[in-house]
This record gives C-alpha cells, sequence and structure tokens, in this order.
C-alpha cells in the first residue's frame, strides 16, 4: 500500500454535447464536486495537476483555459503541472508529487470534449507522418486491425465482443452520468452499422463531452482531512512499442506489465479473488476482453467466455465496468479518470443502483496512444 | 519511500535552425543516446521516462507514445507534461518528483523541438483562447515589448542597457560549443538590428532551433552508485497563474516574484546575489535579463542595468548568469527550460568545461511560458 | 451553477489550419530514395538484436543500438491482420471507402508495415494471406508511402 | 546511401472546431450582440469585475455573482503594432499586416482588460493612456462574435 488516498471525487453529466459550457466551466463543476465530497475548500488544495489534450481542445498549452478554473491561480498561485494523456496518467503524477513528500493534497482536473471537432482528424494526428499517416488510420480502423487480430488468433466471434456492448450499455442504464446507454441485444449490436470489420456502431465508444476531478491526499493527512479515504493500493503504467507493426496486437504487454507491477505493490497474489470490481478503458467493447486477459483475470483467449457465463456482470463474481465503462460514456483523457473515481465509488460503497456488494478492492485503468500502446493500472482499497 | 534526487546526467543536440538529416523521434534518439553515454547508462538501466514538447509545433498528436523509438520507452512507463514555453522546465521537474516519490529510481526526462517544422508565431497563436483572443493575438513577441516599454519607462531603462544583456549572453555561447548562434556580437549590432515590436529588436530575442536534451535523474538508493558527483535537486517551484492574456501585469511579474518567495524561503535564501554562485534563466528577450532578475530580489527595482553593466552577471562576476549562453543563444522551445537545468547541473558537478563557472555550489535554473508563468528548479553540488 | 443564466449557448466556429514541414531525415529518405528510384523495398537490421524493422529506423527501437545494417526486403509476405474501411472521413482518407487495409510483414522482415489493400474481393481477405506490393508507375512516384499504391493478393503461383 | 535527396514532407493541416463559448461568455457576447452594451463579471470577494466573464475569480476562488454594466469607451493600457509576417491559424494563411492590437480597460470599473483591434498603425499617434471607443458593427450583420460584432476600437 502506498501512503497515499483519494479523498474527493467529482464528475460533471457525461453528455453527447455540452454546447452550454467551456472547458473551465466543466472543471469547476468537477472541482467544486471533488472539494465538496472531500469536505475540503481551495485553501487546503497545495498543487494541482490539470490533464487536457491540444489537439483536442484546439489550444496549443490547451491548459491554460482551466487554470483558474482549477485553483492554480488561487492566492499567489499554487504548484501546478499538466499532464497530456489519460486521466489516469495525470492520477499518477499527482500521486507521485504526494509520495515525493513535497505535498500533502493534490487535486486532478481533467476534461474534454468530443463534440467540438472531428475525432477522426484528431486520432490521425497520433500516427507517424513519413509511414502512416497518409494511409488514413484513425481509431476506428487502427483498432479493428487489433480486433480483427484478436478474433484469428483465439477463434473468436463478432458476437463475443457485442456482448460486451450488451452488458455495458446495459449497466449505464444504472448510471445517471452515462451517456449512450440502453437494453441493447446482440442482434442490435450485430445490426448496428458496420464502421472497419469488424467494429460496428455500438461497439464503438461514443464521443463524449465531461470532466473530472480528484482530490489525492497524503497518509498525514487522508486521515484527518478525508472523510472517506479510498487508498491506492498500486500503480504502475508502460508503453509498448509505436508501429502497429512492431507489436503482436492481441498481446497488450505493456498492459500486463503494468498490472503484474501494480499488483506486486498491493500485494495482490490472485487478482481474479483479490479484486472485486473491475472498472477498465475499453473504446472498443473487444478491448474490455483483450485487456481483461492482459491484467491476468483469466487465460489468453477465455475473457469471452467469462462474459458470456456472466461472470463479469453487475451480479457476477467479478464485475467489469458496472458503471457502463466507456461504451456508457467516453470523454477523451476524462474515461480513464472516470475509471478511477467509479472505482472509488465501489470502495466506498456510493456506486448506488451499481454498486458491487462487499467491494473492496477495485482497479481501474487508462489508456494512451494507438491500439492501447500505453497503460495505467491502480488498484484501490479500503 | 521519498527520497532524495540528484542529476547524474545530460546529453543534447548540437543546435540548428533546421535539422534535416533527422525527423523528430531521430532527433530525440541523439540527446537520449548522449545522456546515457554521458552517465553510462544503458537504456536497461532508465526506469521511467518523461517527455514534453508543444503539440502545435509539428502537429503530433501523443508525443508519448510517438517518440518510444527515440526515447527508449519501449516497454518502459513513460508520461508527457506539456506547459507551453515552461514545458523544458515542467519535465524537469516531473523527472524529479518521479524519482522522488520512491517508485522509480533513474528517470530520463526529455525535451525536445524542431521548430523549423511550423511557423513558430502561428503555433504560438493558437495557445490564445479561440473565442476572444486567437483574432487578434500575435504570438509572445508583442507582450514582451509591452512589457518592456513599461518597465523602460518606470525606471529610464534605455534599450543600450537591453543590448549589454545580448552581447554578455552571446559571448558566453562562444564557450558553449551545442549552442546555436556562435557569433560575438555588440550593443551596437543590436541597437541596430531591425526593429520587430518596439523596443524589441531582431537581436534582442531568442531563435527558434531544432533540437533536444535529455536529463537523467536518479534518487538517492542509486544516483551515488551511478555517479561520482550528482547535482542534487535541493526544492522546485510552480506559478501557472492567470487564465487570459488580458489579466496579465506588465509593471510586475507576479509569477517570477511568488516562485522565488517559495523557493527561497523553503531553502532558507535570504540573499539571492550572495547565496547563488549561477543561474540559467529563461530569457526569453534582453529585458527578461534586466526586469526579471529585480524580480528574483537579484537587486532592487530599477538596478539591474547597472549591475549588468557593472560585469556581475558575466562570466568571472559575482554571480554569472546563462555561461552556457542561454535562450537567447538557443531555444529549442521543449527543450528550452531542461537546458536550463541541464547546464546547471553540468555546473555543479564542475563538467561544464568552458563555461565553467569555479566552485559553483548552488545553482538556479528557471522555465519561462504560458501567460507569463514562471517554473524553478534549485541545485546544489551537495544534498539539501 | 446558474442555470437561468443559460439564455442562448453561442458556439465559436473555426479550425486550426497550419503548414508544416517535415524532415524525414536521412534513414526514412534512402527508403523513399530506394522505392521511388530503384522500385526496391529497403528494412533495417539492428547490428545487436538482429531484428529486421519495417519501416526502417535509424537506431533500433527496442535495445536502442545505434549501429544498423540496410536490408533489402522482397515486395512480398503475409498479412498480419485487416479491415474494410465502410466510413468516409474524405479529409485523412487516401481513397474512398470502402477500402482495405491491413499491416503485412514482408519476408524477411520481424515487425509490419500498415498499408492498404488493393484488387481484392472484401469476402476473401484472409488472415495469413500473401500478398505483394504494387508500386505507383515510376514516373508517378512522389517519394513517399504512397508509392506502394497497395498489397494485393499473390496469385497464379 | 551517400547524396540522397534529404526529403521534407509539407502538407498543410487543418482540424475544424466548434468552441463552446460557454453560458457565461454567452451572455457577454449576446449583450454586445443584441445591446451593444460590454459586462463586466464582478466577483464579490476582491470585487475585480472581469472581461469576458468567468466561472471563477482565480485568486480567489469565489464564484463572480454580479453582472457590472460597463461603457464602450476606455483606457489603452497596452498595445502593439504588428508588422512581422506570420501565418494566421485561423486560415493558415499569412495575417495582413500592419495591424495594431490594444488591451483596453473600459471605463465603468473594469478590472482586467479587453482585446482589440485599434485602427491606428502610425507609432507617433499611439501611447499608453489613450481615450478609446469601441466602433460597432451595425446592429443588423451582428452575430454574437466579439471580433465580428465589435469592428475595433478607435482613438477619441
Amino acid at each position: 500500500m502506498l501512503d497515499a488516498a483519494i479523498i474527493g471525487v467529482g464528475q460533471t453529466s457525461y453528455e453527447a454535447e455540452k454546447k452550454g459550457y467551456n472547458f473551465a466551466e466543466m472543471v469547476y463543476e468537477a472541482t467544486d464536486q471533488a472539494l465538496n465530497d472531500a469536505g475540503l475548500t481551495m485553501d487546503d488544495i497545495d498543487n494541482v495537476v490539470s490533464v487536457s489534450n491540444d489537439f483536442f481542445d484546439g489550444r496549443t498549452i490547451s491548459c491554460m483555459a482551466v487554470m483558474d478554473a482549477s485553483g492554480a491561480s488561487h492566492n499567489d498561485g499554487k504548484n501546478v503541472s499538466t499532464v497530456e494523456g489519460d486521466g489516469t496518467f495525470g492520477a499518477f503524477y499527482g500521486l507521485m508529487r504526494i509520495l515525493a513528500g513535497v505535498y500533502k493534497t493534490t487535486l486532478v482536473v481533467v476534461h474534454s470534449k468530443g463534440s467540438e471537432s472531428n475525432p477522426s482528424l484528431i486520432y490521425n494526428s497520433m500516427f507517424d507522418y513519413i509511414y502512416t499517416k497518409s494511409t488514413g488510420l484513425d481509431h476506428i480502423s487502427s483498432s479493428a486491425l487489433q480486433a480483427r487480430r484478436y478474433m484469428n488468433r483465439y477463434g473468436l466471434g463478432e458476437e463475443d465482443f457485442a456482448r460486451v456492448a450488451v452488458k455495458n450499455l446495459g449497466n449505464a442504464q444504472k448510471n445517471s452520468r452515462a451517456h449512450r446507454k440502453g437494453s441493447y441485444t446482440v442482434s442490435d449490436v450485430m445490426g448496428s452499422t458496420m464502421l472497419a470489420d469488424p467494429i460496428k456502431e455500438l461497439d464503438a465508444a461514443p464521443a463524449s463531452d465531461g470532466a473530472a476531478a480528484i482530490v489525492l491526499g497524503h497518509k498525514v493527512v487522508a486521515e484527518k482531512l478525508g472523510k472517506k479515504p479510498v487508498w491506492v493500493k498500486g500503480a504502475a503504467h508502460c508503453c509498448d512499442a509505436y508501429n502497429l507493426g512492431d507489436r503482436d496486437l492481441s498481446d497488450v504487454n505493456a498492459l500486463a506489465d503494468a498490472a503484474q507491477r501494480a499488483y506486486a505493490m498491493a500485494g495482490i497474489e490472485d487478482p481474479f479473488n483479490e479484486i472485486d470490481v473491475v472498472e477498465l478503458y475499453e473504446q472498443f467493447s473487444f478491448q474490455e476482453l483483450l485487456y481483461l486477459e492482459a491484467m491476468g483475470f483469466c487465460r489468453r483467449g477465455e475473457a469471452a467466455s467469462l462474459l458470456q457465463e456472466g461472470v463479469t456482470a453487475l451480479s457476477g463474481a467479478l464485475p467489469v465496468n458496472p458503471s457502463g465503462g466507456c461504451l456508457g460514456a467516453h470523454p477523451v483523457l476524462v474515461a480513464g479518470m472516470a475509471r478511477l473515481i467509479e472505482a472509488v465509488l465501489q470502495v466506498r460503497g456510493e456506486a448506488g443502483s451499481y454498486q458491487v456488494p462487499g467491494a473492496k478492492n477495485a482497479l481501474a485503468h487508462g489508456v494512451n496512444g494507438p491500439c492501447g500502446q500505453s497503460h495505467c493500472v491502480l488498484v484501490v482499497g479500503e | 519511500m521519498a527520497q532524495r534526487v540528484g542529476v547524474i546526467g545530460f546529453g543534447q543536440t548540437y543546435h540548428k535552425s533546421r535539422r534535416e538529416d533527422v525527423n523528430g523521434v531521430e532527433l530525440i534518439n541523439e540527446a537520449v543516446q548522449a545522456a546515457l553515454e554521458d552517465s553510462g547508462l544503458g537504456i536497461d538501466d532508465v526506469d521511467a521516462i518523461i517527455i514534453g514538447n508543444m503539440d502545435h509545433f509539428e502537429s503530433v498528436n501523443y508525443v508519448d507514445t510517438w517518440s518510444v523509438d527515440g526515447t527508449g520507452g519501449f516497454m518502459k512507463p513513460v508520461m508527457k507534461l506539456t506547459t507551453g514555453g515552461t514545458t523544458g522546465s515542467t519535465i524537469g521537474i516531473g523527472g524529479y518528483f518521479t524519482a522522488a516519490s520512491g517508485l522509480f529510481d533513474v528517470v530520463a526526462v526529455v525535451g525536445w523541438e524542431k521548430n523549423s517544422e511550423s511557423d513558430t508565431t502561428g503555433a504560438i497563436i493558437t495557445c490564445s483562447d479561440p473565442v476572444f483572443d486567437r483574432f487578434s493575438f500575435a504570438g509572445a513577441l508583442p507582450g514582451l515589448a509591452v512589457e518592456a516599454s513599461v518597465y523602460m519607462k518606470k525606471y529610464g531603462v534605455t534599450e543600450k542597457d537591453a543590448a549589454r544583456v545580448a552581447v554578455r549572453d552571446r559571448r558566453h555561447a562562444m564557450n558553449n560549443p551545442y549552442a546555436q548562434l556562435r557569433k560575438e556580437i555588440t550593443e551596437e549590432e543590436v541597437l541596430e538590428s531591425p526593429m520587430l515590436s518596439y523596443p524589441v529588436k531582431l537581436l534582442d530575442i531568442c531563435p527558434r532551433t531544432d533540437g533536444a536534451a535529455c536529463v537523467i535523474f536518479a534518487g538517492e538508493r542509486k544516483a551515488k552508485k551511478l555517479s561520482p558527483n550528482p547535482a542534487w535537486v535541493w526544492a522546485s517551484s510552480i506559478r501557472h497563474s492567470y487564465s487570459y492574456f488580458e489579466d496579465i501585469e506588465y509593471d510586475t511579474m507576479p509569477t517570477l516574484e511568488a516562485a522565488c518567495r517559495e523557493l527561497f524561503s523553503n531553502v532558507g535564501i535570504k540573499e539571492p546575489l550572495k547565496e547563488l554562485d549561477v543561474v540559467e534563466l529563461y530569457q526569453p528577450y534582453t529585458f527578461a535579463g534586466l526586469k526579471w532578475i529585480e524580480s528574483m530580489g537579484i537587486c532592487k527595482p530599477g538596478e539591474a542595468p547597472q549591475l549588468v553593466w557593472d560585469g556581475v552577471t558575466d562570466m568571472g562576476g559575482e554571480l554569472p548568469f546563462n555561461p552556457s549562453g542561454g535562450v537567447l543563444a538557443t531555444n529549442c522551445i521543449g527543450a528550452t527550460g531542461l537546458l536550463r537545468i541541464g547546464e546547471a547541473a553540468l555546473q555543479l558537478q564542475g563538467r561544464a568545461g568552458d563555461r565553467q563557472v569555479e566552485g559553483a555550489e548552488v545553482a538556479l535554473a528557471t522555465g519561462f511560458g504560458g501567460a507569463f508563468w514562471t517554473d524553478m528548479m534549485l541545485l546544489g553540488k551537495n544534498p539539501w | 451553477m446558474n442555470p437561468e443564466l443559460i439564455n442562448e449557448a453561442l458556439v465559436h466556429e473555426g479550425r486550426i489550419r497550419m503548414p508544416y514541414n517535415w524532415s524525414v531525415g536521412e534513414t526514412g529518405s534512402h527508403f523513399f530514395h530506394e522505392l521511388r528510384y530503384n522500385g526496391q523495398i529497403w528494412g533495417t537490421r539492428c547490428n545487436q538484436c538482429a531484428q529486421v524493422f519495417m519501416p526502417p529506423r535509424k537506431s533500433c527501437p527496442q535495445c536502442l543500438e545505434p549501429r544498423t545494417t540496410w536490408i533489402q526486403l522482397p515486395p512480398e509476405g503475409s498479412l498480419i491482420t485487416y479491415t474494410v474501411v465502410r466510413y468516409s472521413v474524405p479529409d485523412i482518407h487516401p481513397v474512398e471507402a470502402p477500402y482495405a487495409c491491413g499491416v503485412i510483414l514482408l519476408d524477411g522482415a520481424d515487425t509490419g508495415l500498415v498499408h492498404l489493400l488493393g484488387e481484392v474481393d472484401f469476402d476473401l481477405i484472409k488472415e495469413g494471406m500473401r500478398v505483394e506490393a504494387v508500386l505507383e508507375d515510376k514516373e508517378q512516384r512522389k517519394g513517399n508511402i504512397l508509392d506502394i499504391q497497395y498489397f494485393r493478393p499473390v496469385t497464379g503461383r | 546511401m551517400s547524396n540522397i535527396e534529404l526529403l521534407s514532407f509539407q502538407e498543410t493541416l487543418e482540424i475544424p472546431y466548434n468552441w463552446s463559448v460557454g453560458y457565461l461568455g454567452s451572455k457577454f457576447l449576446a449583450a454586445i450582440r443584441d445591446e451593444g452594451i460590454f459586462y463586466g463579471h464582478k466577483c464579490p470577494s476582491c470585487e475585480s469585475i472581469y472581461i469576458p466573464p468567468r466561472v471563477v475569480c482565480g485568486p480567489c476562488f469565489v464564484q463572480p455573482d454580479e453582472w457590472v454594466r460597463l461603457e464602450d469607451t476606455g483606457t489603452l493600457v497596452a498595445y502593439s503594432i504588428v508588422n512581422y509576417p506570420f501565418i494566421d491559424p485561423n486560415t493558415g494563411e499569412r495575417r495582413p499586416v500592419p495591424y495594431t492590437y490594444g488591451y483596453i480597460k473600459l471605463d465603468g470599473g473594469a478590472t482586467s482588460k479587453l482585446g482589440h483591434f485599434i485602427n491606428e498603425v502610425n507609432p507617433e499617434k499611439l501611447s499608453p493612456g489613450l481615450k478609446v471607443q469601441a466602433v460597432f458593427r451595425d446592429k443588423s450583420e451582428r452575430t454574437g462574435s466579439l471580433q465580428h460584432d465589435v469592428i475595433h476600437f478607435k482613438i477619441i
């Protein structure tokens, strides 16, 4: 266990378009919630980490928009830094600032609006401009390459992936913040518009708008300040090779590495039995299965069976994405932080109608880069 | 467990206005290879990587994942931090926290920019608010020009006073084989160079550069084993206040003042002129070499020109500034702040070659960017 | 929040439009030179771990060894994975959708190249199928990756 | 490998954006569009009056809660005559120069400044402290854009 806890959380609702809100207004809402949740005021925060992406925001130094709203300008200013990547990486940096013994209370804020541009153009900009960008890849087509490889290697069918969408969109019905939700059937998913084989419209996370915030506290203040500290027991991240052809896309070695290191830190030897709930970053339905395997919850190629047996359902032995996951709401960057916040809510017993009874340990996961190149895993618990 | 952190290695590319022979990833790799060689490490010894640049200079999204062939980040933790001009110092401070956290021991921090790949001013304009600012904002220069005008008027400072700062740094750059602009200039040449935005002339401002830098930080558990003389990080401070350019107060430099107050009080520095031995100031233009050192408490308001004319900030003076030639000689933006940290470390390790300040024991490195934001890192020859 | 203030939600429509001038570097320039003028595909082999990388790298992306050796690769290999893109984003798509693309492992290479697939019935694309590069006519080549028009199934052998 | 041409790839990239002005900024811009009036946004704690309006006062971390009507005249606090060539990222083309933009403190109590064009590029005729006034576009042509609805500020 690490000497740090999450002592406050806040999220806006996630919507297809939060047209009436700019970045600062969203971030203030999440910040205000997180402070209230922790029972703190901005005076209690000694440093800030903001998370944003210059391409999604259409602004170089995108953090500039939220320096007031995150409290970075408070009084004569707080020590602030900015991570460009998934929100879980922001949480990880916030955690390091606390573990370094320099700060006691870190506020981490993250925002994104998928509605303000064309995600395909933005994702195309992550492919290298010498050999790959001009082949037109984006998040959907590159992930389709990964999905196809995974299917062929383990003999999986498109229905296996559709069942993930059915579960998560179903779970999302219980989550008032989720953006896409509903009682879909496998045939609904199978019949939705084909985007890039085998990925269909309901296999793909929507682009959402929203913001989230957490307050991390050092042990010496967490027990005093935080009303309900949830401890960070393990945390690790890892990055795989960049070129898609350098990797076997069905391996996800970086996630396996990050998960193993996070488990070691948390003293977890048998993740399936020791972790009670998983909130993972599935931008596409198949990734939930692929990532569960990489995280060691079952053997390679077997996650589809777990799903089919109901093990990962809300009522199963290992509920995965009870909140509806990224298929339920996917504001880029925020989505990983949302996983962490959902994990915290589960450990607190505050997840409402999608509470996993008795959840003591929860895993949260975030992703950067094409086809899950870089992963962050956090294990939180009582 | 938290641990103290030292700089154990530093590598940089040769800096040029355009590096046609390498792409961005290959440029990054040069700096990483140089830093590994400098510290006697292999990539397997590196536990984590922090990288930073400004996205719209090269238009690459997710630079952390794009660059792993260059950084050596394959199957390692890689994180991207970016805060504008302060990026280089921000990632340096990030590397410090990464090692200090105790989660990692050896951290490679990589800053880079290929400023030749886009229109620098155009790319900087994209940092302004798209609704309220971007139609009129014209990059970094006008804000600096306003600051300079206000400062000149307030204290009767002249353009020639500022020119002296450029002469100093360009002379210092002659001692740095990596610097981009290695040609001495005179005050007259500065004064006669083309006026860009009154009172700022071409030779008052920084160039734009293709270049990269890599600084290797190590936690105490390993630093002493890996290096005979790490340069120890004492403390850092950051102020990125303000959300709008319109809010900036040009007659003072609040972020720099606040960052100094915090930094100096944390380590008990009362008289920076006496207690610091060398400063690598992120000085994007000459007037900053006057006004900002007043904000830092190096001298009283209005007294910087005399201090600079007296040679106090020259090599051999009481407190040399920018022995490397600083930002006026080299400015690969995402690396610029990190170069300050790397150069400060070289000074403390006594490895700065022709640009060595004799007996340097306390060094200050700063960063500037965003909406007049400040980053600072204080390093010492001995652990704090 | 103050919802009564939301009398209307204005949106500022704009864009970021910027010219870029990316250096390809010596290694990439050499690759495109061979492709354009000699119709050949070259990869690099790491002098330390001996992996052959496609696309070529100036230094080894895995062991960081700076010394590499150019290796000519045949324009033929097998398909590792593929997809058929059925939605349209004209600003980035090199050809009109639907089109197929995949990861191709050239014979003798250890890493795959992402490229388009052509002259192929979408329903007959299979993982592992043999494919070969179809180059642009020599005079049409521009010195970029689309000098390979696409990979097509190897037939008749 | 020697003597080959070093290549560079040139491409103009364009990504469209629909930036939300936000509920506060919308009210500010709508008032300019509909009434030709600038409203400042006042922090109850430090009493700063902000333009554009903002969800929270940075230094106080308190939400501004009062709209204050400001004048369309003000003081030119700082300005720059822009006369160097650069690419305008809004168009991908060179932005026409010279032009002057200034930071204007509006009469009626504004604390923060408003950035806009000044219709004067002669340095002899410009100095800090000048009084300036907004020139609005004809009401029928206003769209809710600061750039469009206010043509520029003129020296008075």
